[in-house]
């Protein structure tokens, strides 16, 4: 019984953090965004040597053969820094969609590629966490139509995988595709949508479990996507400690207010029982399949829910500082909005949790 | 209790929508009121001068300024305000000003009747507009320990330092602001509140960008600007007891319940149009429940409005329904701006152009901008306070002794 | 336009609060509850030589002919001194229901015997408000069979005024039934359980806008309900703020504390416009039809969840001494979580707003 | 991270299991633990003592406490303490104890040789049994004001004073107990902590009716109640550090979160169970939401309990995840019971006989239990203050110079 992260999960956790601290500082976060410029080359590059687009992917096919956990605690340093490259896609949904439902040629296709940061891979799943203007995705034989919202990880992508409306799963090339990207408050990730208009597809999985296999793909990035609010939020709270410990009024540090000490202390109690859900549900992903999909449901609409109560009070505790753009703290209040809505809504995930414990 | 309107308010508000109706197309604009242009001065009336001269002629702008200052003198009817109000927002035309809702009643009540003659005429008539040098980076909630300096040389103030939060700055003419003139006095008896001209030489003006990526304030820097004397407001030292005057005619502006209501609407709108797999979101329970138990707030907050007018009306002081009226407000329209947002779910994101964006990304705007409300004009913090301390007649803080800086 | 109580209001509510500070102090009211008493005798007899009972009955039969408004305002009193006297039902549920729907010879039979107080009417209304436990409730001419729960003002009731399924109006003599009395958290006031057996009954209404009436009956009762929880929610508040203004710890009344003086902020915040929605929604019982129900509906949802803040708040805002029964605060807190429940729970009755609005 | 038990811990559980089987017919009834009778003293072991002496036997209670004390001399295992936790909970079998909780691990940290074999090998017996003597009127949050006066004549303290919040007075042999000593030394330092008889002449309890209705607290009254003087934990004028390792203790049986979970499926089980309008509660979309994010905080902190039982297995400071725990645990568990009682809706209030009574109407016991809990041990306004200082490392309020009384 060992509730706790390995000294390996510790070391790779301070690994990304240094990078991150070195190579993705807020002017560069500022700088990308003024550019709409969601896959920084050069600090992709420099995760890349770390092996981190292959984290998930097995070491038969050049990653690093990690397991969900560890990409939990990549996605945690990344949104604890707003970094402005690809993840959730191209590195947990695509390399888990295709380990899971390849054959060994798409492995050998696509993997080591992915792993290697050579290529990247946008993820369309619209119709199945909250179809909103989406054209259902159909398919004839391996072409693909239809129009998918909110793909992500799609600038520069080099292929797109995209769930059909009846859950099968294909792999469409860029050059098949109309990208729309589209821009959301957070300006450190990529959305977009894409026009499938009969594209050529290599179909990844057209039999079998689809339903199964769709949500297995979607839990993973439930989890992930929660340890990225997890981190933005810590990564808040932090700043809201920081700034009340410093800033004074009426002779005071701020911090000695309680009003202001005990918005800390209640993001902080309300955000630490968080860490231990995102752990909990990513192990579970990775080692108790009949919690799985629960608790990746309940850590997706939970941090959704907490994140953004912290997104609120930390900026409430910088006071007109952390309303405007000095010191950025709404890259992080964004990113915690972004995510409350991605892969399912905490509303409709919540909703899916209720049909899973069959009351509904 | 009784809330139909008696005949003179009646007649006066058939008597305004005739007026709209039959004027209305002189009106520059139906949008938010446009800034004065400072370059424009000279060519004479501008179309948002000579419309707020049409509506002091005809009773429904600068309505209880003196006449002998430019307005029309009228008794303070809270009523006739608030039927002014509704009915220009009803009509979606741009309603008139009173100059400045901060400077004209504070230089009315505190000014000699030189800066009256000077000031608030030109406010009133719109070509002379303002701006407000209060806060600072290191005095926001903690205002009274200012420290941008004004020192005496020969006739002048020579005004060092910073302001921030000033909205307007970049368009305004003039600036109502607080500075320290006496350094050594106790904080809150050592500052001045002295009116000058932007263009006075030795001071810069810097946009400030919010996180909703607009420059709606600015940054104002002071490096020996010279102001006569003269310009102030009140004696030297007695600059908060002015500011506070200020500050009470800024805090009713916020909140306001029928904000709340017209927002709301729009939400009910949007959860019967907007689809999740194919349903409408009012069809969801939980978003339902949640978007009842705000209606049942922005109620209240309507109703509490209601019950502050009257007061008002009736030259009462209205108590505890007003000091609440910021904090509930705002948090109510960033708990519905909140509502909107989950119910566009992804959509409700997107905040630049596309062709899958609703409303232009206004309910993004919107969340943002309300928690800046709910933290500038005194934060939430500060409103607690002043609830449990003037409303509440609970003790302050003991003081903390000054430390030297 | 004038959105405030009038004089005669303002005279009302100070006689009546003289009254029971006077008769209905703590004492009176522990004592009360130590003996299951809901009909204080003598502060009974003395609320009807005001004239309470027969506020809403037409002079015409002896009453005051008041609005719903100043028996808002009464109830507003009553909760504020946890009254062990009988009213929603009596007073108020009973007498808008004989008046909207009886024949002249039943007015004349009971209402000027309830204006009076020389008879009090318990009424049962189960079968609309959410339907748990009961049987529903049947008729067969005019004789009454069923089983209703929940029903007000029992204790010594003379005569029921219940509600069939069916939504007929019909009035029984306490000689017909069998009275289980319901010992609820709250020991001010008499609900119970009432059984019908084929008991004879007086039919007030059995044809016509069946539906319509029982509606405007329950709506009557929702405002009063929530005035009371009102009058008990500022009761609490000015309790916590005056222990807040006298209790010291660490050399410091407890209400310079941030922490206290906060929370006394946030339950004046909270209930202030209560009392204008209350105000509101019982003017539109007597003037703007239109409005009526959905104030009402309201009235009774958003003072449930208030109350229930308040009352939480203003007992730790009490500390340790909240908790004992040595202040006796916990009658306002158990008045107010009784008055949550009764004549339909707020999920219940923003579930009818919403059908009022044709939302569902 | 690996969730699966060694095989160590296994057979620990598996050994256990089996002598629960075997023995549970011994245990002296499922209930929670009931108070040792006083009277009963002198009839030799009663069952519940004769059960607690097979369980040390047995290494399954006073598990830490040292031998020549009465224990079973076993290094501290907070896995197999948490094993016997769960398996005594799971076969509703009343567990074991280790004394006091609070008592016993002060008495062997800071107590005299002398006083371990005096007070510890009955406590652990069952046979002297405690009170905790802290609270007092004037001195809640602020502990260390307490001014319950114990002075010296000859040999022995001489106690006058009050103490309020004493759970189980009534039933205790025993109570450990503050008292100022030294009156004149700043008030932190001028505390003692003795230990006595609760038939000391001059002790007076009495029962503290609570919101409840029942009297699970006392009020205590000294009146010249004599103390030997050697009846004193660690130094005169030190009684406040002692009695803050008393407290670190109580603090961690708070919020435990498999409470919490066990709550939470009574409550999926009431809402699939009960009926409005003939349908059942799970079918209202609202109420099931809102069951759905209680699950959520259920599951944040029952992971939460596990990270905190791995830190201390390693023996490892948990730090905030433990500091969170009586803050968020006692109002999550508050958060139940009010879903409990509102999907009850009007048979939620019930509170006494009635045959339509839901559990006895243990739902509402819960939810003002559980308030009574958020107030009590510190309140949650000092949990606010500990988290925010010692977890987060804020500074603490300004202190206020002490006025005199």
């Amino acid at each position: 019984m060992d509730f706790a992260l390995s000294e390996e999960q510790q070391f790779l956790t301070q690994t990304v953090n240094d990078l991150l601290r070195d190579q993705c500082s807020l002017d560069v976060v500022r700088n990308d965004a003024s550019e709409n410029q969601t896959k920084n080359a050069s600090l992709y590059h420099a995760l890349t040597e770390l092996g981190i687009p292959g984290t998930l992917i097995s070491e038969d096919y050049g990653g690093v053969g990690l397991r969900l956990l560890d990409a939990a605690l990549i996605a945690e340093s990344l949104g604890g820094s707003v970094a402005t490259v690809p993840f959730i896609g191209s590195s947990v949904l695509a390399p888990v969609a295709i380990q899971l439902a390849g054959s060994e040629v798409q492995k050998d296709t696509w993997l080591p590629r992915l792993a290697s940061g050579e290529i990247t891979c946008g993820v369309a799943l619209g119709d199945h966490v909250g179809a909103r203007d989406n054209t259902p995705i159909s398919t004839n034989g391996a072409t693909v139509s239809g129009r998918a919202m909110f793909a992500l990880d799609v600038q520069d992508a080099d292929v797109f995988l995209v769930a059909t409306k009846n859950c099968e799963l294909h792999l469409v090339e860029a050059g098949e595709v109309e990208l729309n990207r589209l821009f959301t408050i957070d300006k450190t990730r990529s959305v977009g949508e894409i026009v499938f208009d009969s594209a050529s597809s290599d179909p990844l999985l057209s039999s079998g479990d689809l339903k199964g296999t769709l949500a297995t793909v979607v839990d993973a990035g439930r989890v992930v996507v929660a340890a990225d609010t997890l981190g933005a939020g810590q990564a808040m709270l932090d700043k809201a400690v920081a700034y009340a410990g410093e800033r004074q009024q009426f002779n005071r540090v701020i911090g000695s207010f309680q009003a202001v000490k005990h918005m800390c202390a209640e993001m902080a109690a309300e955000l630490e029982p968080c860490r231990s859900l995102v752990w909990y549900a990513a192990h579970a992903f990775d080692a108790i399949p009949e919690e799985a999909r629960l608790t990746a449901c309940h850590a997706k609409a939970h941090l959704a829910e907490v994140g953004r109560f912290v997104a609120r009070k930390a900026t409430e505790v910088h006071g007109g500082m952390g309303f405007t753009d000095l010191l950025g703290l709404h890259y992080w209040f964004k990113r915690i909005e972004l995510n409350r809505q991605l892969l399912g809504t905490p509303e409709f995930v919540r909703n899916e949790a209720a049909k899973l414990q069959g009351w509904i | 209790m009784d809330l139909e309107y008696s005949a003179e308010y009646e007649d006066f508000r058939s008597e305004l929508r005739n007026f709209l109706e039959e004027h209305k197309h002189l009106s520059p604009g139906a949008v938010a009121r446009a800034p004065a242009n400072r370059e424009s001065k000279t060519d004479g009336p501008n179309p948002a001068q000579r419309w707020q001269q049409l509506l002091i002629e005809n009773g429904y702008a600068a309505r209880t300024i003196p006449k002998e200052y430019g307005g029309c003198g009228e008794e303070p009817d809270s009523l006739k305000a608030h039927i002014i109000a509704e009915e220009f927002a009803k009509a979606r035309v741009r309603p008139g000003h009173s100059g400045d809702n901060r400077l004209v009643p504070t230089v009315l009540e505190l000014g000699t009747e030189e800066q009256k003659r000077w000031l608030v005429p030109p406010s009133i008539r719109g070509e002379m507009s303002w701006c407000q040098g209060y806060s600072e980076p290191g005095s926001g909630s903690d205002l009274a320990s200012l420290s941008t300096r004004a020192e005496v040389d020969g006739d002048d103030f020579v005004i060092n330092g910073q302001k921030i939060w000033t909205s307007g700055a970049q368009h305004a003419d003039m600036m109502f602001c607080l500075v320290r003139t006496e350094p050594d006095a106790p904080k809150h008896q050592g500052i001045s509140y002295l009116v000058f001209s932007m263009d006075t030489p030795g001071i810069e003006v810097r946009p400030l960008v919010t996180m909703t990526g607009e420059a709606t304030f600015n940054e104002v820097f002071f490096t020996d600007a010279r102001v006569p004397k003269n310009q102030i407001i009140g004696k030297r030292g007695e600059g908060w007891f002015v500011a506070n005057n200020t500050l009470k005619h800024e805090r009713e502006g916020l909140g306001d319940p029928h904000q709340a209501e017209n927002r709301f609407r729009e939400i009910e709108e949007l959860m019967q149009n907007e689809n999740v797999d194919g349903e409408p979101i009012m069809n969801n329970p939980a978003h339902r429940d949640r978007l009842l138990q705000l209606q049942g707030r922005m109620l209240a907050m309507k109703y509490n409005g209601m019950r502050v007018l009257t007061s008002q009306r009736k030259h009462e002081e209205p108590g505890l329904p007003r000091w609440i009226i910021k904090l509930q407000g705002c948090e109510l329209n960033h708990q519905m701006a909140a509502m909107a947002i989950d119910s566009l779910g992804e959509l409700g994101t997107l905040y630049h152009h596309s062709e899958h964006i609703r409303a232009g990304g206004m309910w993004q705007q919107r969340f943002m901008m309300d928690l800046g409300l709910i933290i500038g004009g005194g934060t939430a913090q500060i409103q607690k306070n002043m609830i449990g301390e003037r409303a509440l007649g609970l003790p302050k803080e003991p003081k903390v002794e000054v430390k030297p800086a």
